[in-house]
């Protein structure tokens, strides 16, 4: 039976399978019990320095084709939120907002956690992430300030509206790996109500409409990532998807929505579905398939 | 999958002090099973979780005035169009047990659709008693008990302590209301129980955590539980930053 | 009966309903065809100053919530594609490739057309499209230079990697409406063939699954409009869709991947669909509803 | 809707000089209609349109190397795999009508899954005759009348000569050949005819616009034709630039 264990950034995982962020990660025993039920890490809600209740419902709506969310970025703040983080036993990545001080966040997460994520792309909230990705430079100094402070492996998360450069340039200052996608910026009308529906407008988008989208960004990150990690996310909702990823450079990806339309038990269904893939195909390792579109 | 549409009010029916019942027609409500919820989405002022008391042609929500979602709810008027999306989460199932059902106000919303024995309400007094709703239930052969803290009407006392005590005539209790109310039965009861939670919902759909009780969500694994390990119920409910806070402090 | 029709740039149409560009707009009995199967206006095919090819097959793959294509701008160039453009009953617009001496073909179509649409946003080949709207200095050079030679509205179409930016820079130099949007960049990957399946490994991403991304944008470039005009377009396939957009702020919409989830008839179901609406909810004039939702 | 999805080659067999059939099992296959077509990838030579030769629970295609991509699809072997889209377009409808069909060449491909009552199938050559598919389609009572333009199998001349000669007898004629050949059966026949074209395929799905002729698409409102005008049919066709060419250049 083919190996599914993969090496992130130095740290081994059972599977290449994660949680992404925002979804269930707020709550102890919900990280839990995502890793019991197959996950091979775990990235918590995104997460700043002082409390944040986010927007006022509707804070997401299901669409067609996919989910659109603007959340808001509600957390607790990192210092009542590091309680949640102690004796899981699932590896957790904590994910830590950009903005101005988040290298404070990251220190105080620091021994809880066994890598940071900086989101630097939630597509609807001003003054973070997607915003500040713009500001490239702004984005180099929060990468360099996090890397000087913690001695964790350091994913950075793009949205599909960072450009390839800010990727690069990512890598450059320092990150060991790329998340790549985030939601994608969009919005839902009711047409009756004549309104848009999210208290916020503009949300992000996620769910199996948005995959070829990620897979596309991950085949581009990949050739320009040089001998570091990329991450997939966006849209997986069963092992093929999941594979997809992988062939396009992905060494781990990412789930989310998924788990609305599979449950919480997407993430056996996906160890399942890869093991036999890897194995009718002549696979020994999950890694074989990494960036085999390339080829 | 549930998209979100828009419906027409058909009707709205004053139930007591702070409480009506708006009606309309919605094809995924009409298949809906008792207990379960929907998002209700009033444009301007927000969006809340509510039962259906009706499941059918026409389905319905009851509300209870409680902050400023709810208090618009009560001003519409037959006519005016609500966003919806659901239903969503898991359901009461007695299939043929005989079945009782206990209520904390309100909290008599999601029992209505169930084919009950017999149901102990309880309410503060007398203008807290949904009367048309008791009405309509015992026409439809549902033994009605009701009981006010006050005596105001039926007996007085606790909807917990009269339901407790009758319990051994029954298979099964199913309950809604205060969280007290619910911790109270749990802990008392020797018998099997399905009681419906309330926790700040966002997402509705499992994915944002912010319902989360105990490792479950009450939006996906939820609002019904059976049991539940005692860390977070009756104690703790998380706030919209999504902090987990004493239960007696607002959201 | 509400009144279904718009000045667009002061070209009036019968109906705010437009195929897309590169959809059918190659073939002159096939332009005839959709205006008598309803359409308000017909944007060609992108036509550049030399033939052009395209890509080899696979240039296109359905997917599961939408169109993945990857043609490779194939066009038979403006000399010889002129004659394709005589005597169409239908309001012609004219789709020309953002290339350097594109205001040449722009005044080659002028007398067949009744607008210029200047394609900067084609997001899977090179030197044309997207690649030059990265270079903001040249697509505004490219604008003024067809409005130098061309005395027709000219509309700009943006892709989704366009920023609001760019949309503001085009309306400023000159450009008399925008178009939103284009496909967005996106992959398949087959994994049992363990390769990209278009012959171009990226493409563009159409369809169902893109129509939220596509409303978020025209709702975001309405608001720095002023009293220019926005067509949307992305993921158009039924009545509600059309006026998602035109709440969002559309004056008119493109139907492009439409035709194939609903055939040529489209044109007709959109008008009726419309229209009902337009008179269940008491509006006289579908003017009435452009930028409803802003309010 | 139709998804991209690979199969496995489980049976190769070789028809004639240069033309191989390729049976594989895929679900939306055995549920086309004949005349439909699919899109066959193969990867780093290329996709192009094939007809169903073969529809049920084995599909097959049957192919004639002309160039790049023909060419490797008679390379394969049993076990390699293909990429295949569709069935798409539209197909032959015969119903009980007494159907004759003319086929030239590789052209008899479309016509393999119909229940015809003759078929007259023409080639340059005996080597170029399909002789197993003859055998296979009298097996199944039909009667087949081969011409070849040398007299080497069957009659000499061609079939379309020999198809209008007995197209009194039948209800119904439906082709598939090179366009000279619908053209000259199209323009002489008083009968009720249904033929194939080919034009050049880029999406294969109604959208691009490749497959033009007089305002119709080949692949979505064709493959099958009853009646056209008569401005490109015979004359024209268009390049991959899009640009209209007379027919006998190459694309
Ligand atoms: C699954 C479920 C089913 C429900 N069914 C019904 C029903 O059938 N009828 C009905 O009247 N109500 C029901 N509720 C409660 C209802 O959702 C709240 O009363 C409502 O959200 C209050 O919104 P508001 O904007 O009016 O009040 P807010 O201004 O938001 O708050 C006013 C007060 O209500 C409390 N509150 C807010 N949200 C909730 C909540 N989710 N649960 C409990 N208290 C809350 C606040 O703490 C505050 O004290 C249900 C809740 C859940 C989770
Ligand atoms: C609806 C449809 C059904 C078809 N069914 C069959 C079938 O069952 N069996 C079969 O062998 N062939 C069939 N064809 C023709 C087949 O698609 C072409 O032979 C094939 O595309 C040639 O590809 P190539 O890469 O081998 O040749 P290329 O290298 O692309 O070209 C070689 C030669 O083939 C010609 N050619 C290329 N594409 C086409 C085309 N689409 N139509 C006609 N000629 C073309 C070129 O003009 C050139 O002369 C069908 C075509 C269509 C449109
Ligand atoms: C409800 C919700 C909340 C999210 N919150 C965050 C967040 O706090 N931080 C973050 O980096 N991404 C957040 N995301 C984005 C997801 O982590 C993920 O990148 C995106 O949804 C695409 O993946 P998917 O299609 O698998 O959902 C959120 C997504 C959803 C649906
Ligand atoms: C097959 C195909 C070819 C296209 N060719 C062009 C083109 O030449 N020029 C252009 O501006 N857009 C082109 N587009 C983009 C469409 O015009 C449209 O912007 C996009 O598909 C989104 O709309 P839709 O979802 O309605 O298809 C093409 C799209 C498709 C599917
Ligand atoms: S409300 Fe979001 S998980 Fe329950
Ligand atoms: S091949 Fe594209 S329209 Fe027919």
């Amino acid at each position: 039976m083919a190996d599914l264990g993969v090496g992130i950034c130095g740290i081994k995982l059972r599977n290449p399978f994660i949680l992404s962020s925002g979804v269930l990660g707020i709550a102890r025993e919900l990280m839990e019990r995502v890793g019991e039920a197959g996950a091979g890490a775990v990235v918590t809600k995104s997460i700043g320095r002082e409390e944040r209740t986010g927007y006022k419902n509707p804070t997401l709506v299901e669409l067609e084709h996919g989910i659109l969310n603007a959340m808001g970025l509600p957390n607790p703040g990192v210092d009542n939120f590091r309680d949640e983080l102690s004796e899981i036993s699932v590896p957790i990545i904590g994910s830590v907002i950009a903005e101005p001080g988040c290298e404070e966040v990251a220190g105080k997460l620091e021994p809880n956690v066994k890598a940071i994520e900086l989101n630097l792309s939630c597509p609807h909230v001003k003054g973070a992430g997607a915003d500040i990705s713009r500001e490239m430079p702004i984005a180099v100094d929060l990468i360099k300030s996090i890397k000087g402070k913690v001695a964790l492996p350091l994913l950075v998360k793009l949205g599909f509206n960072s450009s390839l450069e800010l990727g690069k340039k990512s890598l450059d200052a320092g990150a060991d790996a790329i998340v790549a996608m985030n939601t994608i910026r969009a919005m839902a009308i009711n047409i009756e109500m004549r309104k848009p529906v999210l208290s916020n407008k503009l949300g992000g988008y996620s769910g199996p409409a948005v995959k070829p989208i990620g897979v596309g960004m991950v085949y581009e990150l990949y050739q320009i990532a040089g001998d570091k990690t990329i991450i997939g996310c966006g849209g997986i909702t069963n092992w093929r998807d999941a594979i997809e990823y992988m062939m396009a450079g992905a060494s781990a990806v990412q789930i989310g929505s998924g788990i609305f339309y599979r449950g919480i038990e997407i993430f056996k269904e996906l160890g399942d579905g890869v093991e036999k893939f890897l194995d009718d195909e002549g696979f020994r390792d999950i890694g074989e398939i990494v960036g085999l579109a390339h080829e | 999958m549930s998209e979100l549409r828009a419906v027409k009010i058909k009707d709205k029916i004053g139930e007591c002090s702070d409480v009506i019942t708006l009606k309309f027609h919605d094809a995924p409500c009409s298949k809906a099973k008792p207990g379960q919820f929907v998002m209700i989405w009033l444009p301007d002022y927000g969006e809340i979780p509510l039962s259906l008391s009706y499941i059918g042609r026409e389905s319905g929500i009851t509300v209870k005035r409680v902050g400023n979602v709810t208090r618009a709810l009560l001003d519409l008027e037959g006519g005016d169009k609500i966003g919806i999306r659901g239903p969503y989460g898991n359901h009461f199932s007695i299939g043929s047990q005989k079945t009782l059902g206990v209520a904390g106000g309100i909290g008599v919303a999601p029992l209505m659709p169930l084919e009950l024995d017999t149901l102990v309400i309880g309410t503060k007094s007398k203008d807290e008693m949904p009367l048309r709703i008791l009405r309509e239930m015992e026409s439809n052969e549902i033994r009605v008990m009701p009981i006010t803290e006050d005596g105001s009407y039926g007996k007085e006392g606790l909807a917990s302590g009269l339901g407790l005590e009758i319990s051994d005539d029954f298979d099964l209790v199913v309950a809604c209301g205060p969280e007290e109310l619910l911790y109270h039965l749990y802990q008392n009861l020797n018998k099997k129980i399905q009681f419906s939670l309330e926790r700040l919902m966002k997402c509705g759909i499992g994915l944002c955590g912010s319902c989360a009780i105990d490792g479950r969500r009450v939006c996906a694994d939820g609002p019904i539980f059976t049991d539940l390990e005692l860390k977070e119920f009756g104690r703790f409910k998380r706030s919209g930053s999504g902090k987990l806070i004493p239960l007696k402090e607002r959201f």
